[in-house]
């Protein structure tokens, strides 16, 4: 049992991405920060113990859970149908939007997926992001960085001019790409995510649920989330 | 332990690291064939070329040999974009692998030229020969045949070090493996079945490298023996 | 008729090492010159410069019409017509025997392929190893090896042929097989140059004999002024060396 | 949100990160030295059985990329060794292995390069195979192994940088972090090569230098 | 008085080469055998049977009492009782004459250092070189580094030393050097076996000659039956040999 666990050593350890900005990235003092850092604070905080960072990329998310090297994930986690075969997940604590955007040379027009057929389309390797647009851009030729701190620079370096992510990756790009600033072509999906954990961690998915029920009453996470991605979260969030 | 192993998972996936296995080998064989040329050309420099040349190549080599290949293939990727150029991973990778296994080739290629006896090269001029036929027929080519064990080996390290090229999205064995097993949630059994492929890659590489001995350098396969 | 090799005055220094002082002799077309002399005092040099494998300090040297000295010389121009045979064979080890010999004519000479091997086997035949054209060198005898080298020189029919201790790094048998075919070109009017230990060879076949003394020619005459040395340092050599 | 650009504060950063980038090599050498030295004796030894297996193990590292072997190791301790096991363990562990199945090859190298006679005049001498190897093999390779054993740290300090993929933060990964904030790709990777560079090329000058040493003294 | 050396038709095969085939001898005690023969007749692999450095295919070896051929031969016991000379010396290069000398004794005797040294001086004076024991064998000449190997197998105090062609390579006068320790050893009543290819050395020293040719032992007799040579082969040996 997860909980008592951490009770028990008085420590949570929470895996975090730092290549995801901006949920979890470093600041100018190159200390962690983001919201989901933020948000992992205060978990930590509502359960009593001490936080622990573990650092993971996005692909390596499932396996911290599964191998034990992280007790839940907080890392701009979205819920789809293949983790939950695997892990479990807490209500959403945030949302988080799949869209195809480009700058004003390849797919500058696209309105829809088949628009993309053969146009070169950067995203992050092994994230929903990457499953989704595989789905459901078969025609385009997919670029698969291994984090989005790379997808960041492939597209601010012009490796790459359209992307599958979310806007606030784009944010993020277009700060760098003043020149040709990404515009949202398509959204293929709204996602919310939530806390990874273990499976048959019952006891901690519960707590953990409590936890994010009052702080979204309290308005804390939602305040986290408009300090970081620059929009509040939506009044209700969609089920996991 | 709780962790169960499971790598029927992994069946429906052959065709990805099929592709994959098979991007390894275009990358490693484009590196091979391009850095053996860029390393020879960098050797003969280094050993009859002008101060200058001399100067380059050696800076050359000793920045590659002294930095990592990760490094590399992120300068090589990112940088040559940042110069406005703007080339796909495959490319980059192949250009940042060539890159690096061009300075081990300089080194170890140079070795094999010290290696060849003044008195060869002496014996060649006085028969006439020109300064590039003495190059080709007494220098350079016994000069390969006798490191070509140390190429081998090079060349070898160099297919397993394209892993790297995975982070700069070229899809080859180990981005392959990285998304199946965030598709499969198995990296564990991702992982050895790739480590597997890998070995297996290497002994084949090894042995088409032996097999193009026998069928380069006659002498080896009529003696048996190493120059 | 002109002389095919002329030395005059030659200086050669190594550094601050003077080893040739002032060398001068002529070989004659169909000449044999043996170069004698103890360790150091220069035959080797001398033997290099004349194959412009060694610039020279001061002096002229003239081999089948082509000044070496000249910074405008044409090199493979004059080893077309000079050949050279060392004491350490220096066969090429990754070719064959027919290979190390086909070499110069295709590459220098542009002589077709079948044409070449056709020239490599009279070579062969010439020097006795017709039958081992196809072995690498390594299956060789030292005294097989250096009869492979003398035959690569005679491929590119040079005009004068030079020998620098062939036989020293050789048993007394193979040395024999080796002078037999030294002395066979001898007979066939080729003009050579060699410095060698053998006296007794020198004086059999050398028209001309050179003893090289601290980088100068102390002494030189016909094959008989070994009997009757005119120097004391000559004297001493021919003594203590037989 | 005004984007920072390269400043000293970075570089400090990376300096922190070469240390950690020097302990990890540090050891990976040492762990790999050790666990090197022990595979490198099964190989030469007299058990068959142990051979053939370090033989093996020598070939699996050899033939597998680092970075396959540092995934293998991260998910494998945590699977086996339970969890908690902090990324520098899984990195050290990771390279150890790496870094013994290489010194151990290249040891091995070293040991058969003393004479085959040395062997035998110390058998006649009637020592025990212990005795023959620390009194009169080791001494004399261990001058032959020095110069490609320094060569190879290179290599180490090179390869800690693949442990930026499981998440250790070493100099790649720490310049990787500052990519994220700063996004100036091209300097903070020459910045971060110049810190390798600074590291690994006085080594390779050593390495070279005393290997002319030894072909001079072996001449 | 047993003999301290008893092969009985051993039989000895690198693959399918037959080296030794059917070779039987004895040595008494303080007797020298001095064995000669061909290149390639087996004289050297014989010298390595005898100190189990090769195992026999067929026949017994006994030496001072152990069964050589045995499977649980002791080797360590064996090689307490017999010392090797090689021909090409194979001292410890890291390690000082002294020490070379010292190892076996501290390691094996567990004898303590002071005693050791003092036993490596007594050797080192055998063998006339007292002044030497804090050189480095690269420091010393062929010679003076056969001397040490010698001296080092001495200093184990065995019962039987043999000797494999240690003069060989040597010049003449180091040669003779080395030559004098072993006369002293074989009048000092030391069992010696000792390949050689000194036919004057084996006519004083020996008290035994043994021809070997293709793998056996052709003929044997003592020194004198070099004069009189009862095979053709070993008549033709003797008269190309010297
Ligand atoms: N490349 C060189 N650099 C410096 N000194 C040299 C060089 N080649 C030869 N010498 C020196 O020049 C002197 C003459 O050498 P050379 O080889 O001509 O003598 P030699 O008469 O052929 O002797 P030998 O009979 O030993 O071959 C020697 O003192 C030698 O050490
Ligand atoms: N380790 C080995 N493996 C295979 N063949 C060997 C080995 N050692 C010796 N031989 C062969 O055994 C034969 C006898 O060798 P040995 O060294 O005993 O001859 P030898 O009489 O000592 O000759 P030499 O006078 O040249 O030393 C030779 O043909 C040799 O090639
Ligand atoms: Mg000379
Ligand atoms: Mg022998």
């Amino acid at each position: 049992d997860t909980l008592a666990d951490i009770q028990q050593r008085g420590k949570i350890r929470i895996a975090v991405d730092l290549g995801s900005p901006p949920f979890g990235m470093t600041d100018a003092q190159m200390q962690p920060t983001g919201s989901d850092i933020e948000s992992a604070r205060l978990v930590a905080e509502a359960l009593g113990v001490e936080l622990e960072l573990v650092q993971v990329t996005g692909p390596n998310r499932v396996p911290a859970l599964l191998t034990g090297q992280a007790d839940i994930v907080m890392a701009s986690f979205s819920v789809n149908a293949e983790r939950k075969k695997v892990i479990d997940f807490t209500d959403a604590y945030g949302v988080i939007q799949i869209v195809v955007a480009a700058g004003s040379g390849a797919g500058a027009n696209a309105t829809k997926p088949e628009d993309l057929n053969g146009v070169q389309v950067g995203t992050t390797r092994g994230s929903t992001n990457d499953l989704e647009a595989t789905a459901k851009l078969p025609g385009a030729q997919l670029t698969r960085y291994d984090d989005d701190a790379t997808l960041v620079t492939a597209l601010v370096s012009g490796q790459v001019d359209v992307m599958a992510s979310s806007p606030q990756i784009m944010t993020a790009v277009n700060q760098r790409r003043a020149a040709d600033p990404l515009t949202v072509k398509i959204v293929l999906k709204t996602n919310p995510y939530a806390i990874g954990l273990r499976k048959g961690e019952d006891a901690l998915k519960a707590k953990l649920n409590a936890v994010i029920a009052e702080n979204l009453k309290n308005g804390k996470l939602s305040e986290i989330y408009n300090r970081y991605t620059g929009v509040p979260l939506p009044a209700i969030l969609p089920k996991t | 332990m709780t962790y169960t192993f499971d790598f029927s998972a992994l069946l429906p996936y052959w065709p990805d690291f099929l592709w994959g296995a098979v991007l390894t080998l275009q990358l490693s064989a484009v590196a091979t064939v391009a850095g053996f040329i860029v390393g020879t050309l960098c050797a003969i420099g280094r050993a009859d070329g002008s101060p200058v040349v001399k100067a380059i190549v050696a800076a050359y080599v000793e920045v590659i040999r002294n930095t990592p290949l990760l490094v590399q293939v992120f300068i090589i990727y990112f940088g040559i974009a940042t110069l406005g150029i703007r080339v796909s991973a495959n490319l980059a990778a192949m250009i940042a692998l060539t890159v690096n296994v061009g300075a081990y080739t300089c080194e170890i290629v140079r070795a094999g030229l010290q290696s060849i006896h003044r008195s060869q090269v002496e014996a060649a001029e006085c028969l006439g020969l020109s300064k590039p036929q003495i190059y080709w027929h007494v220098i350079v080519r016994p000069a390969i045949e006798r490191v070509y064990p140390s190429l081998t080996s090079q060349y070898v390290l160099l297919m397993l070090a394209s892993s790297i090229t995975s982070q700069i999205s070229a899809e080859e064995l180990t981005a392959v493996a990285n998304r199946i097993q965030s598709g499969t949630f198995r990296a564990f059994e991702t992982y050895i079945v790739v480590g597997i492929i890998y070995l297996v890659l290497s002994f084949v590489m090894r042995g088409a490298f032996s097999a193009f001995a026998q069928a380069a350098f006659t002498r080896r396969r009529k003696l048996g023996t190493t120059l | 008729m002109s002389p095919v090799v002329k030395l005059n005055n030659v200086h050669k220094y190594f550094g601050a090492l003077k080893v040739l002082e002032g060398v001068s002799f002529e070989v004659e077309r169909g000449g044999v010159a043996a170069v004698i002399g103890q360790s150091g005092s220069g035959k080797s040099t001398a033997l290099r410069c004349i194959n412009a494998l060694e610039t020279i300090e001061d002096g002229t040297i003239e081999v089948c019409g082509h000044a070496v000295g000249d910074p405008k010389l044409d090199r493979r121009a004059l080893r077309r017509d000079v050949g050279i045979v060392f004491q350490s064979y220096n066969l090429f080890p990754h070719l064959t025997v027919e290979q190390n010999i086909m070499l110069a004519p295709t590459c220098v000479k542009s002589i077709g392929k079948s044409e070449a091997r056709e020239l490599a086997r009279d070579v062969l035949a010439q020097v006795g190893l017709s039958e081992k054209a196809q072995q690498y060198p390594e299956q060789l005898s030292g005294g097989q090896q250096q009869r492979v080298a003398i035959a690569r020189s005679l491929a590119m029919q040079p005009k004068l042929m030079l020998f620098d201790e062939v036989t020293s790094a050789l048993d007394p048998q193979l040395t024999g097989e080796v002078l037999k075919v030294m002395e066979d070109l001898a007979r066939g009017g080729m003009t050579m140059i060699l410095v060698t230990h053998e006296m007794a060879f020198a004086r059999k076949v050398a028209s001309q004999v050179i003893y090289m003394h601290k980088g100068q020619v102390w002494e030189t005459g016909p094959g008989s002024m070994l009997d009757a040395p005119k120097t004391p340092e000559l004297a001493n050599f021919v003594g203590s060396g037989l | 949100m005004t984007t920072p650009t390269f400043s000293l504060l970075h570089v400090e950063f990376l300096a922190w990160a070469a240390l950690w980038t020097l302990g990890l090599s540090a050891i990976a050498f040492i762990g790999g030295g050790l666990l090197g030295f022990g595979v490198m004796l099964a190989r030469i030894g007299p058990s068959n059985i142990l051979r053939r297996a370090a033989s093996t193990y020598i070939q699996i590292v050899q033939g597998t990329p680092l970075l396959i072997l540092l995934f293998l190791i991260y998910y494998g301790i945590a699977i086996f060794a339970g969890p908690g096991f902090p990324a520098i363990l899984a990195a050290g562990a990771g390279l150890t292995i790496y870094a013994s199945g290489f010194l151990a090859e290249i040891w091995r190298g070293c040991i058969e390069a003393v004479p085959k006679t040395q062997w035998e005049a110390a058998e006649c001498l009637a020592l025990t195979r212990w005795q023959r190897m620390t009194r009169v093999i080791l001494p004399q390779a261990l001058r032959i192994a020095t110069p490609p054993t320094v060569g190879f740290l290179v290599q180490i300090v090179k390869n800690t940088s693949l442990a930026s993929v499981i998440g250790f933060i070493e100099l790649a990964q720490a310049g990787k972090l500052i990519n994220n904030s700063i996004f100036e790709p091209f300097t903070v990777f020459m910045v971060v090569a110049a810190f390798y560079f600074a590291i690994c090329f006085p080594l390779s000058m050593w390495s070279r230098k005393l290997e002319r040493k030894l072909n001079v003294a072996g001449r």
